[in-house]
Protein backbone atom coordinates (compact mmCIF):
# COMPACT_ATOMS: atom_id res chain seq x y z
CA UNK A 1 0.00 0.00 0.00
CA UNK A 2 1.10 3.27 0.46
CA UNK A 3 4.93 3.44 1.56
CA UNK A 4 6.29 5.78 4.04
CA UNK A 5 6.37 9.38 3.60
CA UNK A 6 9.93 10.90 4.82
CA UNK A 7 11.48 13.95 5.12
CA UNK A 8 15.39 14.60 4.85
CA UNK A 9 16.83 17.80 5.78
CA UNK A 10 20.06 19.10 3.42
CA UNK A 11 22.94 21.39 3.90
CA UNK A 12 21.18 23.85 1.42
CA UNK A 13 18.76 24.73 3.66
CA UNK A 14 15.84 22.75 2.07
CA UNK A 15 13.78 20.12 3.42
CA UNK A 16 13.26 17.77 1.12
CA UNK A 17 9.97 15.77 1.86
CA UNK A 18 9.58 12.50 0.35
CA UNK A 19 6.43 11.39 -1.21
CA UNK A 20 6.61 7.29 -2.18
CA UNK A 21 4.14 5.27 -3.63
CA UNK A 22 0.45 6.43 -3.70
CA UNK A 23 -0.31 9.32 -1.76
CA UNK A 24 -4.36 11.05 -1.95
CA UNK A 25 -6.86 12.31 0.43
CA UNK A 26 -5.79 10.15 3.31
CA UNK A 27 -1.74 11.35 3.55
CA UNK A 28 -2.21 14.53 2.25
CA UNK A 29 -2.94 16.41 5.47
CA UNK A 30 0.56 14.29 6.50
CA UNK A 31 2.40 16.18 3.59
CA UNK A 32 0.68 19.30 4.32
CA UNK A 33 2.07 18.89 7.69
CA UNK A 34 5.81 17.85 6.88
CA UNK A 35 5.57 20.95 4.05
CA UNK A 36 4.12 23.25 6.35
CA UNK A 37 7.11 22.82 9.13
CA UNK A 38 10.21 23.60 6.99
CA UNK A 39 8.25 26.67 5.70
CA UNK A 40 7.76 27.82 9.27
CA UNK A 41 11.34 27.15 10.55
CA UNK A 42 12.47 29.38 7.05
CA UNK A 43 13.90 26.27 5.40
CA UNK A 44 13.01 25.60 1.61
CA UNK A 45 11.20 23.04 0.30
CA UNK A 46 11.94 20.27 -2.33
CA UNK A 47 8.95 17.34 -2.75
CA UNK A 48 10.64 14.16 -3.98
CA UNK A 49 8.15 12.25 -6.42
CA UNK A 50 10.82 10.34 -8.10
CA UNK A 51 9.27 7.46 -6.14
CA UNK A 52 5.75 8.56 -5.96
CA UNK A 53 3.71 6.37 -7.91
CA UNK A 54 0.07 7.84 -7.49
CA UNK A 55 -1.21 11.41 -6.08
CA UNK A 56 -5.02 12.97 -6.28
CA UNK A 57 -6.17 16.82 -6.43
CA UNK A 58 -5.87 16.41 -2.45
CA UNK A 59 -2.05 16.58 -2.95
CA UNK A 60 -1.96 18.41 -5.60
CA UNK A 61 -3.80 21.13 -3.71
CA UNK A 62 -1.35 20.95 -0.94
CA UNK A 63 1.56 21.03 -3.56
CA UNK A 64 0.07 24.55 -4.84
CA UNK A 65 -0.73 25.71 -1.24
CA UNK A 66 3.33 24.59 -0.49
CA UNK A 67 4.53 26.79 -3.16
CA UNK A 68 2.25 30.10 -2.86
CA UNK A 69 3.14 29.96 1.36
CA UNK A 70 6.73 29.93 0.42
CA UNK A 71 6.46 32.45 -2.19
CA UNK A 72 5.37 34.11 0.42
CA UNK A 73 7.59 33.66 3.69
CA UNK A 74 10.36 33.92 0.89
CA UNK A 75 11.91 30.54 0.47
CA UNK A 76 12.45 27.88 -1.92
CA UNK A 77 9.86 25.70 -3.44
CA UNK A 78 10.79 22.90 -6.38
CA UNK A 79 8.97 19.35 -6.89
CA UNK A 80 10.98 16.82 -7.94
CA UNK A 81 10.45 14.07 -10.89
CA UNK A 82 11.56 11.01 -12.10
CA UNK A 83 11.95 8.18 -14.63
CA UNK A 84 10.10 6.05 -12.11
CA UNK A 85 7.15 8.69 -11.19
CA UNK A 86 3.92 6.95 -11.81
CA UNK A 87 2.22 8.07 -14.96
CA UNK A 88 -1.08 9.12 -13.01
CA UNK A 89 1.65 12.02 -11.49
CA UNK A 90 2.15 13.14 -14.70
CA UNK A 91 -1.02 12.95 -16.42
CA UNK A 92 -2.40 15.30 -12.96
CA UNK A 93 0.11 17.80 -13.64
CA UNK A 94 -0.01 17.63 -16.93
CA UNK A 95 -4.29 17.88 -17.37
CA UNK A 96 -4.54 20.46 -14.62
CA UNK A 97 -1.41 23.10 -16.02
CA UNK A 98 0.21 22.83 -13.31
CA UNK A 99 3.52 21.18 -14.60
CA UNK A 100 3.95 25.01 -16.05
CA UNK A 101 2.82 26.73 -12.60
CA UNK A 102 4.83 24.68 -10.12
CA UNK A 103 8.83 25.09 -10.42
CA UNK A 104 9.70 21.04 -11.99
CA UNK A 105 12.85 19.85 -11.67
CA UNK A 106 14.52 16.20 -13.34
CA UNK A 107 15.88 14.45 -10.09
CA UNK A 108 16.21 15.54 -6.23
CA UNK A 109 19.70 16.84 -6.58
CA UNK A 110 18.19 19.37 -9.13
CA UNK A 111 14.99 20.38 -7.32
CA UNK A 112 17.27 21.48 -4.32
CA UNK A 113 19.38 23.27 -6.53
CA UNK A 114 16.27 25.21 -8.17
CA UNK A 115 14.63 25.73 -4.48
CA UNK A 116 18.10 26.77 -3.12
CA UNK A 117 18.07 29.72 -5.58
CA UNK A 118 15.26 31.01 -4.16
CA UNK A 119 16.16 30.29 -0.72
CA UNK A 120 17.87 33.40 1.36
CA UNK A 121 19.25 31.06 3.78
CA UNK A 122 21.55 29.44 1.17
CA UNK A 123 22.87 32.20 -0.67
CA UNK B 1 -9.60 -12.76 -23.73
CA UNK B 2 -11.45 -11.46 -21.40
CA UNK B 3 -15.83 -12.16 -21.11
CA UNK B 4 -18.23 -9.37 -22.02
CA UNK B 5 -20.07 -8.00 -18.44
CA UNK B 6 -16.99 -9.29 -16.12
CA UNK B 7 -18.09 -7.42 -12.93
CA UNK B 8 -16.32 -5.60 -9.48
CA UNK B 9 -18.05 -4.67 -6.67
CA UNK B 10 -16.96 -2.92 -3.14
CA UNK B 11 -18.47 -1.81 -0.61
CA UNK B 12 -16.77 0.37 2.13
CA UNK B 13 -17.35 2.96 4.72
CA UNK B 14 -16.78 6.62 3.11
CA UNK B 15 -13.80 7.36 5.22
CA UNK B 16 -10.38 8.90 3.57
CA UNK B 17 -8.45 5.54 4.48
CA UNK B 18 -10.86 3.09 2.85
CA UNK B 19 -9.97 5.07 -0.70
CA UNK B 20 -6.56 3.19 -0.92
CA UNK B 21 -8.34 -0.15 -0.98
CA UNK B 22 -10.69 0.49 -3.16
CA UNK B 23 -8.24 1.88 -5.97
CA UNK B 24 -5.83 -1.27 -5.04
CA UNK B 25 -9.19 -3.42 -5.90
CA UNK B 26 -9.93 -1.57 -8.87
CA UNK B 27 -6.94 -1.62 -10.19
CA UNK B 28 -6.52 -5.03 -9.63
CA UNK B 29 -9.91 -5.55 -11.56
CA UNK B 30 -8.86 -3.66 -14.60
CA UNK B 31 -5.25 -5.89 -14.56
CA UNK B 32 -7.53 -8.12 -15.96
CA UNK B 33 -8.86 -6.46 -18.81
CA UNK B 34 -7.16 -5.47 -22.05
CA UNK B 35 -6.19 -1.72 -21.23
CA UNK B 36 -2.97 -0.36 -21.48
CA UNK B 37 -0.92 -0.03 -18.38
CA UNK B 38 -1.06 3.82 -18.61
CA UNK B 39 -4.78 4.09 -18.97
CA UNK B 40 -5.52 1.61 -15.96
CA UNK B 41 -3.43 4.46 -14.09
CA UNK B 42 -5.85 7.47 -15.74
CA UNK B 43 -8.73 5.63 -14.97
CA UNK B 44 -8.12 4.74 -11.24
CA UNK B 45 -6.90 8.54 -10.69
CA UNK B 46 -10.20 9.64 -12.21
CA UNK B 47 -12.36 7.04 -9.60
CA UNK B 48 -10.21 8.11 -6.78
CA UNK B 49 -11.15 11.68 -7.46
CA UNK B 50 -15.26 10.30 -7.48
CA UNK B 51 -14.36 8.27 -4.70
CA UNK B 52 -13.06 11.35 -2.53
CA UNK B 53 -15.88 13.45 -3.04
CA UNK B 54 -17.78 11.07 -1.53
CA UNK B 55 -16.13 10.73 1.47
CA UNK B 56 -15.60 14.81 1.52
CA UNK B 57 -19.08 16.12 0.38
CA UNK B 58 -21.56 13.28 0.64
CA UNK B 59 -21.87 12.80 4.59
CA UNK B 60 -21.46 16.36 5.95
CA UNK B 61 -23.22 14.94 9.18
CA UNK B 62 -22.93 11.22 9.50
CA UNK B 63 -21.37 8.10 8.37
CA UNK B 64 -22.20 6.48 5.40
CA UNK B 65 -20.96 3.71 2.21
CA UNK B 66 -18.60 4.19 -0.72
CA UNK B 67 -19.67 1.41 -3.86
CA UNK B 68 -18.06 1.12 -6.49
CA UNK B 69 -18.70 -1.14 -9.41
CA UNK B 70 -17.30 -1.87 -12.28
CA UNK B 71 -18.26 -3.72 -15.69
CA UNK B 72 -16.93 -4.78 -19.01
CA UNK B 73 -18.88 -4.43 -21.32
CA UNK B 74 -17.63 -5.09 -24.78
CA UNK B 75 -14.52 -2.64 -25.55
CA UNK B 76 -15.77 -0.43 -22.46
CA UNK B 77 -15.30 -0.21 -18.89
CA UNK B 78 -18.01 1.37 -16.82
CA UNK B 79 -17.36 2.61 -13.19
CA UNK B 80 -20.12 3.42 -11.27
CA UNK B 81 -19.59 5.08 -8.13
CA UNK B 82 -22.00 5.53 -5.89
CA UNK B 83 -23.31 7.15 -2.40
CA UNK B 84 -26.50 7.44 -0.05
CA UNK B 85 -25.59 11.28 1.10
CA UNK B 86 -26.85 14.50 0.55
CA UNK B 87 -27.08 14.92 -3.39
CA UNK B 88 -24.52 16.94 -5.54
CA UNK B 89 -24.38 20.58 -3.75
CA UNK B 90 -22.31 23.09 -4.66
CA UNK B 91 -20.34 24.54 -2.49
CA UNK B 92 -18.61 28.11 -2.39
CA UNK B 93 -16.27 27.12 0.47
CA UNK B 94 -15.57 23.50 -0.42
CA UNK B 95 -12.08 22.28 0.88
CA UNK B 96 -10.87 21.00 -2.20
CA UNK B 97 -8.95 22.38 -5.16
CA UNK B 98 -12.49 22.33 -7.36
CA UNK B 99 -10.91 20.15 -10.09
CA UNK B 100 -12.21 16.75 -9.07
CA UNK B 101 -15.26 16.60 -11.30
CA UNK B 102 -13.09 18.15 -14.51
CA UNK B 103 -10.22 15.60 -14.10
CA UNK B 104 -13.02 12.87 -14.07
CA UNK B 105 -15.08 14.44 -17.55
CA UNK B 106 -11.32 15.13 -19.05
CA UNK B 107 -10.38 11.69 -18.12
CA UNK B 108 -13.23 9.45 -19.16
CA UNK B 109 -14.88 9.09 -22.13
CA UNK B 110 -18.24 10.36 -20.66
CA UNK B 111 -19.30 10.82 -17.29
CA UNK B 112 -22.70 10.99 -16.14
CA UNK B 113 -23.90 12.44 -12.98
CA UNK B 114 -27.27 11.25 -11.37
CA UNK B 115 -29.24 10.97 -8.42
CA UNK B 116 -28.83 7.48 -7.02
CA UNK B 117 -32.24 5.53 -5.64
CA UNK B 118 -33.79 7.23 -2.61
CA UNK B 119 -30.77 9.69 -1.98
CA UNK B 120 -27.47 10.38 -3.01
CA UNK B 121 -25.16 10.28 -6.16
CA UNK B 122 -24.08 7.98 -8.75
CA UNK B 123 -21.08 8.69 -10.76
CA UNK B 124 -20.97 6.83 -13.66
CA UNK B 125 -17.88 6.81 -16.26
CA UNK B 126 -16.92 5.13 -18.99
CA UNK B 127 -13.36 4.10 -20.69
CA UNK B 128 -12.56 2.17 -23.79
CA UNK B 129 -10.67 -0.34 -23.31
CA UNK B 130 -8.02 0.17 -25.77
CA UNK B 131 -7.00 3.61 -26.23
CA UNK B 132 -8.28 4.85 -29.33
CA UNK B 133 -9.18 8.55 -30.58
CA UNK B 134 -11.64 9.06 -28.59
CA UNK B 135 -9.33 11.08 -26.15
CA UNK B 136 -6.72 12.40 -28.03
CA UNK B 137 -3.48 13.01 -25.68
CA UNK B 138 -4.33 10.40 -23.29
CA UNK B 139 -1.26 8.42 -24.42
CA UNK B 140 0.80 10.87 -25.06
CA UNK B 141 1.63 12.28 -21.15
CA UNK B 142 5.04 13.63 -22.35
CA UNK B 143 5.86 16.08 -19.18
CA UNK B 144 9.03 17.26 -20.65
CA UNK B 145 11.13 18.38 -17.52
CA UNK C 1 -50.70 18.85 -25.32
CA UNK C 2 -47.43 18.51 -26.56
CA UNK C 3 -46.12 16.15 -28.94
CA UNK C 4 -43.04 14.07 -28.80
CA UNK C 5 -40.18 15.32 -29.90
CA UNK C 6 -40.43 18.66 -30.54
CA UNK C 7 -37.41 20.46 -31.06
CA UNK C 8 -35.15 23.49 -30.95
CA UNK C 9 -31.82 24.77 -32.00
CA UNK C 10 -29.94 27.89 -31.85
CA UNK C 11 -26.06 28.25 -32.82
CA UNK C 12 -24.70 31.61 -32.01
CA UNK C 13 -20.97 32.70 -31.33
CA UNK C 14 -19.61 31.64 -28.09
CA UNK C 15 -19.74 35.32 -26.75
CA UNK C 16 -20.94 36.36 -23.24
CA UNK C 17 -23.87 39.37 -25.01
CA UNK C 18 -24.72 35.94 -26.76
CA UNK C 19 -26.13 33.77 -23.59
CA UNK C 20 -28.99 36.16 -22.87
CA UNK C 21 -30.28 35.40 -26.55
CA UNK C 22 -29.98 32.03 -25.80
CA UNK C 23 -31.46 31.79 -22.31
CA UNK C 24 -34.40 33.48 -23.36
CA UNK C 25 -34.88 31.22 -26.80
CA UNK C 26 -34.94 28.54 -24.40
CA UNK C 27 -37.24 29.98 -22.26
CA UNK C 28 -39.94 30.39 -25.25
CA UNK C 29 -39.38 27.20 -26.24
CA UNK C 30 -39.97 25.35 -22.46
CA UNK C 31 -43.34 27.73 -22.32
CA UNK C 32 -44.38 25.09 -24.90
CA UNK C 33 -44.04 21.91 -23.00
CA UNK C 34 -45.99 21.47 -19.79
CA UNK C 35 -43.67 22.23 -17.07
CA UNK C 36 -44.04 24.13 -14.10
CA UNK C 37 -42.57 27.86 -14.19
CA UNK C 38 -40.33 27.82 -11.25
CA UNK C 39 -38.80 24.39 -12.84
CA UNK C 40 -38.31 26.38 -15.79
CA UNK C 41 -36.08 28.99 -14.23
CA UNK C 42 -34.40 25.79 -12.93
CA UNK C 43 -33.63 24.88 -16.64
CA UNK C 44 -32.56 27.78 -18.10
CA UNK C 45 -30.48 28.86 -14.64
CA UNK C 46 -28.61 25.46 -15.09
CA UNK C 47 -28.25 25.46 -19.32
CA UNK C 48 -26.93 29.11 -18.56
CA UNK C 49 -24.16 27.77 -16.53
CA UNK C 50 -23.47 25.43 -19.46
CA UNK C 51 -23.10 28.15 -21.77
CA UNK C 52 -20.86 30.45 -19.91
CA UNK C 53 -18.75 27.64 -19.25
CA UNK C 54 -18.57 27.28 -22.92
CA UNK C 55 -17.85 31.12 -23.13
CA UNK C 56 -14.97 31.53 -20.50
CA UNK C 57 -13.57 28.10 -21.08
CA UNK C 58 -13.82 26.42 -24.43
CA UNK C 59 -11.75 28.59 -26.42
CA UNK C 60 -9.21 30.10 -24.86
CA UNK C 61 -7.26 31.38 -27.98
CA UNK C 62 -10.17 31.63 -30.66
CA UNK C 63 -13.41 32.42 -31.60
CA UNK C 64 -15.77 29.45 -31.76
CA UNK C 65 -19.87 28.21 -31.80
CA UNK C 66 -21.81 27.84 -28.68
CA UNK C 67 -24.36 25.47 -29.83
CA UNK C 68 -28.00 24.31 -27.73
CA UNK C 69 -30.43 21.71 -29.00
CA UNK C 70 -33.68 20.39 -26.82
CA UNK C 71 -36.25 18.09 -27.46
CA UNK C 72 -39.29 16.54 -25.75
CA UNK C 73 -39.35 12.93 -25.43
CA UNK C 74 -41.89 11.61 -23.47
CA UNK C 75 -42.23 13.52 -20.29
CA UNK C 76 -38.51 14.52 -20.48
CA UNK C 77 -36.49 17.47 -21.61
CA UNK C 78 -33.02 17.25 -22.69
CA UNK C 79 -31.31 19.38 -23.40
CA UNK C 80 -27.60 19.78 -24.91
CA UNK C 81 -25.06 22.51 -24.91
CA UNK C 82 -22.15 21.95 -27.34
CA UNK C 83 -18.91 23.48 -28.34
CA UNK C 84 -16.02 22.64 -30.64
CA UNK C 85 -13.40 23.74 -28.55
CA UNK C 86 -10.83 22.39 -26.76
CA UNK C 87 -12.57 19.79 -24.66
CA UNK C 88 -13.17 19.58 -20.61
CA UNK C 89 -9.75 20.86 -19.49
CA UNK C 90 -9.63 21.34 -15.34
CA UNK C 91 -8.06 24.75 -14.33
CA UNK C 92 -6.98 25.57 -10.73
CA UNK C 93 -6.67 29.40 -11.98
CA UNK C 94 -10.31 29.53 -13.17
CA UNK C 95 -12.24 32.85 -12.98
CA UNK C 96 -15.29 31.33 -11.85
CA UNK C 97 -16.82 30.44 -9.16
CA UNK C 98 -16.38 27.14 -9.44
CA UNK C 99 -20.04 26.44 -8.87
CA UNK C 100 -21.11 25.63 -12.82
CA UNK C 101 -20.97 22.63 -12.93
CA UNK C 102 -22.39 21.55 -9.35
CA UNK C 103 -25.12 23.55 -9.93
CA UNK C 104 -26.01 21.93 -13.24
CA UNK C 105 -25.74 18.40 -11.73
CA UNK C 106 -27.95 19.78 -8.52
CA UNK C 107 -30.74 21.08 -11.06
CA UNK C 108 -30.92 18.49 -13.79
CA UNK C 109 -32.59 15.31 -12.95
CA UNK C 110 -29.10 13.73 -14.39
CA UNK C 111 -26.18 15.57 -16.33
CA UNK C 112 -23.83 13.69 -19.01
CA UNK C 113 -20.78 15.57 -19.97
CA UNK C 114 -19.09 13.63 -23.05
CA UNK C 115 -16.61 14.48 -25.99
CA UNK C 116 -18.65 16.37 -28.95
CA UNK C 117 -17.72 14.73 -32.25
CA UNK C 118 -14.24 15.82 -33.49
CA UNK C 119 -13.34 18.09 -30.82
CA UNK C 120 -15.12 20.00 -27.91
CA UNK C 121 -17.90 19.32 -25.44
CA UNK C 122 -21.00 18.17 -25.38
CA UNK C 123 -23.03 18.66 -21.34
CA UNK C 124 -26.53 16.50 -21.70
CA UNK C 125 -28.91 16.88 -18.85
CA UNK C 126 -31.98 16.04 -18.86
CA UNK C 127 -34.91 17.36 -16.60
CA UNK C 128 -38.67 15.81 -15.72
CA UNK C 129 -41.38 18.02 -16.97
CA UNK C 130 -43.48 17.14 -14.27
CA UNK C 131 -41.60 18.11 -11.12
CA UNK C 132 -42.34 14.65 -9.70
CA UNK C 133 -39.20 12.87 -10.77
CA UNK C 134 -36.92 15.30 -10.69
CA UNK C 135 -35.52 13.76 -6.70
CA UNK C 136 -35.38 10.55 -5.46
CA UNK C 137 -36.07 7.58 -7.12
CA UNK C 138 -36.01 9.53 -10.32
CA UNK C 139 -32.81 6.89 -11.27
CA UNK C 140 -33.06 3.23 -11.97
CA UNK C 141 -29.38 2.71 -11.34
CA UNK C 142 -28.78 -0.34 -10.91
CA UNK C 143 -26.11 -1.20 -8.46
CA UNK C 144 -26.96 -4.46 -6.50
CA UNK C 145 -26.95 -3.50 -3.07
CA UNK D 1 -33.81 41.87 -22.66
CA UNK D 2 -31.51 43.06 -19.64
CA UNK D 3 -32.96 45.94 -18.28
CA UNK D 4 -30.18 48.81 -16.85
CA UNK D 5 -29.13 48.58 -13.74
CA UNK D 6 -28.45 51.49 -11.70
CA UNK D 7 -26.99 52.76 -8.39
CA UNK D 8 -28.67 55.41 -5.78
CA UNK D 9 -26.73 57.18 -3.46
CA UNK D 10 -28.47 57.31 0.00
CA UNK D 11 -27.81 59.55 2.85
CA UNK D 12 -26.63 56.67 5.02
CA UNK D 13 -23.03 56.71 3.18
CA UNK D 14 -24.48 53.22 1.19
CA UNK D 15 -24.69 53.06 -2.44
CA UNK D 16 -27.62 51.08 -3.60
CA UNK D 17 -26.96 48.67 -6.58
CA UNK D 18 -30.03 47.73 -8.45
CA UNK D 19 -30.10 44.72 -10.46
CA UNK D 20 -32.83 45.12 -12.64
CA UNK D 21 -34.16 42.32 -14.95
CA UNK D 22 -31.70 39.32 -15.79
CA UNK D 23 -27.93 39.76 -14.97
CA UNK D 24 -25.27 36.75 -16.07
CA UNK D 25 -21.65 36.96 -17.58
CA UNK D 26 -22.57 39.30 -19.86
CA UNK D 27 -23.29 41.92 -17.23
CA UNK D 28 -21.68 40.92 -14.00
CA UNK D 29 -18.62 42.99 -14.95
CA UNK D 30 -20.43 46.08 -14.34
CA UNK D 31 -22.32 44.82 -11.30
CA UNK D 32 -18.56 44.37 -9.75
CA UNK D 33 -17.42 47.89 -11.28
CA UNK D 34 -20.27 49.45 -9.30
CA UNK D 35 -19.89 48.05 -6.17
CA UNK D 36 -16.17 48.30 -6.55
CA UNK D 37 -16.29 51.82 -7.17
CA UNK D 38 -18.66 51.83 -4.04
CA UNK D 39 -16.47 50.34 -1.63
CA UNK D 40 -13.22 52.54 -3.18
CA UNK D 41 -14.73 55.45 -2.34
CA UNK D 42 -15.70 54.51 1.45
CA UNK D 43 -19.66 54.02 0.98
CA UNK D 44 -21.36 51.08 2.32
CA UNK D 45 -23.34 48.36 -0.61
CA UNK D 46 -26.60 47.36 -0.62
CA UNK D 47 -27.44 45.01 -3.93
CA UNK D 48 -30.82 45.70 -4.24
CA UNK D 49 -32.21 42.83 -5.96
CA UNK D 50 -36.03 43.25 -5.49
CA UNK D 51 -36.31 43.69 -9.20
CA UNK D 52 -33.98 40.79 -10.54
CA UNK D 53 -35.40 38.00 -12.21
CA UNK D 54 -32.11 36.04 -13.16
CA UNK D 55 -28.70 35.55 -11.83
CA UNK D 56 -26.12 33.11 -12.38
CA UNK D 57 -22.94 31.95 -10.64
CA UNK D 58 -20.65 34.83 -12.62
CA UNK D 59 -23.38 37.39 -10.93
CA UNK D 60 -23.38 34.98 -7.30
CA UNK D 61 -19.13 35.50 -7.60
CA UNK D 62 -19.36 39.47 -7.80
CA UNK D 63 -21.69 39.14 -4.94
CA UNK D 64 -19.39 37.35 -2.84
CA UNK D 65 -16.03 38.99 -3.66
CA UNK D 66 -18.44 42.31 -3.17
CA UNK D 67 -18.78 41.37 0.53
CA UNK D 68 -15.66 40.17 1.53
CA UNK D 69 -14.13 43.50 -0.22
CA UNK D 70 -16.68 45.20 2.33
CA UNK D 71 -15.32 43.17 5.18
CA UNK D 72 -11.67 44.20 4.73
CA UNK D 73 -12.07 47.53 3.63
CA UNK D 74 -14.85 48.04 7.09
CA UNK D 75 -17.84 49.32 5.15
CA UNK D 76 -21.59 46.99 5.45
CA UNK D 77 -22.54 45.43 2.86
CA UNK D 78 -26.30 43.76 2.56
CA UNK D 79 -28.66 42.53 -0.72
CA UNK D 80 -32.18 43.13 -0.82
CA UNK D 81 -34.79 40.66 -2.00
CA UNK D 82 -38.39 40.50 -2.18
CA UNK D 83 -41.55 39.06 -3.54
CA UNK D 84 -40.67 40.01 -6.80
CA UNK D 85 -37.20 38.85 -6.66
CA UNK D 86 -36.96 35.47 -9.34
CA UNK D 87 -37.55 31.87 -8.43
CA UNK D 88 -33.96 31.41 -10.04
CA UNK D 89 -32.23 33.85 -8.22
CA UNK D 90 -33.64 32.25 -4.92
CA UNK D 91 -32.65 28.79 -6.05
CA UNK D 92 -29.17 29.87 -6.24
CA UNK D 93 -28.63 31.46 -3.30
CA UNK D 94 -30.09 28.44 -1.41
CA UNK D 95 -28.07 25.63 -3.72
CA UNK D 96 -24.77 27.23 -2.95
CA UNK D 97 -25.79 28.10 0.58
CA UNK D 98 -25.21 31.69 0.12
CA UNK D 99 -28.62 32.31 1.95
CA UNK D 100 -26.64 31.86 5.11
CA UNK D 101 -23.36 33.23 4.03
CA UNK D 102 -24.66 36.99 2.68
CA UNK D 103 -26.29 39.42 4.33
CA UNK D 104 -29.66 39.03 2.60
CA UNK D 105 -32.99 41.45 4.22
CA UNK D 106 -36.36 41.45 3.02
CA UNK D 107 -36.68 45.03 0.48
CA UNK D 108 -34.52 47.90 0.01
CA UNK D 109 -35.13 49.88 3.41
CA UNK D 110 -33.99 46.79 5.62
CA UNK D 111 -31.31 46.11 3.66
CA UNK D 112 -29.96 50.05 3.58
CA UNK D 113 -30.73 49.84 7.55
CA UNK D 114 -28.35 46.47 7.91
CA UNK D 115 -25.92 47.97 5.96
CA UNK D 116 -25.38 51.03 7.73
CA UNK D 117 -25.06 48.96 10.66
CA UNK D 118 -21.44 47.95 9.41
CA UNK D 119 -21.04 50.94 7.90
CA UNK D 120 -18.53 53.78 9.87
CA UNK D 121 -19.57 56.60 7.60
CA UNK D 122 -23.29 56.30 9.11
CA UNK D 123 -22.34 55.88 13.24
N1 LIG E 1 -20.73 12.68 -3.99
C1 LIG E 1 -21.03 13.98 -3.78
N2 LIG E 1 -21.99 14.35 -2.87
C2 LIG E 1 -22.29 15.65 -2.65
N3 LIG E 1 -21.70 16.68 -3.32
C3 LIG E 1 -20.75 16.40 -4.24
C4 LIG E 1 -20.36 15.05 -4.51
N4 LIG E 1 -19.41 15.10 -5.47
C5 LIG E 1 -19.21 16.39 -5.78
N5 LIG E 1 -20.01 17.20 -5.03
C6 LIG E 1 -20.10 18.68 -5.12
O1 LIG E 1 -19.50 19.08 -6.35
C7 LIG E 1 -18.48 20.06 -6.11
C8 LIG E 1 -17.38 19.95 -7.15
O2 LIG E 1 -16.61 18.77 -6.95
P1 LIG E 1 -15.09 18.75 -7.44
O3 LIG E 1 -15.03 19.22 -8.85
O4 LIG E 1 -14.56 17.40 -7.17
O5 LIG E 1 -14.35 19.84 -6.56
P2 LIG E 1 -13.99 19.85 -4.99
O6 LIG E 1 -14.39 18.52 -4.42
O7 LIG E 1 -12.53 20.09 -4.95
O8 LIG E 1 -14.79 21.00 -4.44
C9 LIG E 1 -18.04 19.84 -4.67
O9 LIG E 1 -17.51 21.02 -4.10
C10 LIG E 1 -19.35 19.42 -4.00
O10 LIG E 1 -20.09 20.56 -3.65
N1 LIG F 1 -17.20 23.74 -22.27
C1 LIG F 1 -16.03 23.61 -21.61
N2 LIG F 1 -14.84 23.57 -22.27
C2 LIG F 1 -13.66 23.44 -21.61
N3 LIG F 1 -13.56 23.34 -20.25
C3 LIG F 1 -14.71 23.38 -19.52
C4 LIG F 1 -15.98 23.51 -20.15
N4 LIG F 1 -16.92 23.50 -19.16
C5 LIG F 1 -16.26 23.35 -17.99
N5 LIG F 1 -14.93 23.29 -18.19
C6 LIG F 1 -13.88 23.08 -17.15
O1 LIG F 1 -14.54 22.62 -15.97
C7 LIG F 1 -14.22 23.45 -14.86
C8 LIG F 1 -15.37 23.48 -13.86
O2 LIG F 1 -16.46 24.22 -14.37
P1 LIG F 1 -17.46 24.95 -13.37
O3 LIG F 1 -17.90 23.96 -12.35
O4 LIG F 1 -18.52 25.59 -14.18
O5 LIG F 1 -16.59 26.03 -12.62
P2 LIG F 1 -15.94 27.40 -13.16
O6 LIG F 1 -16.38 27.60 -14.58
O7 LIG F 1 -16.45 28.45 -12.24
O8 LIG F 1 -14.46 27.18 -13.02
C9 LIG F 1 -13.84 24.78 -15.45
O9 LIG F 1 -12.95 25.49 -14.60
C10 LIG F 1 -13.16 24.36 -16.75
O10 LIG F 1 -11.80 24.04 -16.50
Amino acid sequence: MTDVNGVDRTTAGIDVVELVGENDLSTSAQVERQIGEAISAGRGVVVDMTEATFIDSAVLRVLLSGQDRAATVGVGFAIALGTTTGHAVRRLLELTGLSERLVIATGRTEAVAKAAEANPASR
Amino acid sequence: MATDRQGFEIRVAAAAENVPLVRHALRAYLETVPMPEDRVAEVVLAVTEACANVVVHAYPDADGDLQVAADLDGDVVEVRVRDNGRGITPRVDSPGLGVGLPVMAAIADSIELGKANGSGTEVRMTFAVRDTASHPGSDSATLST
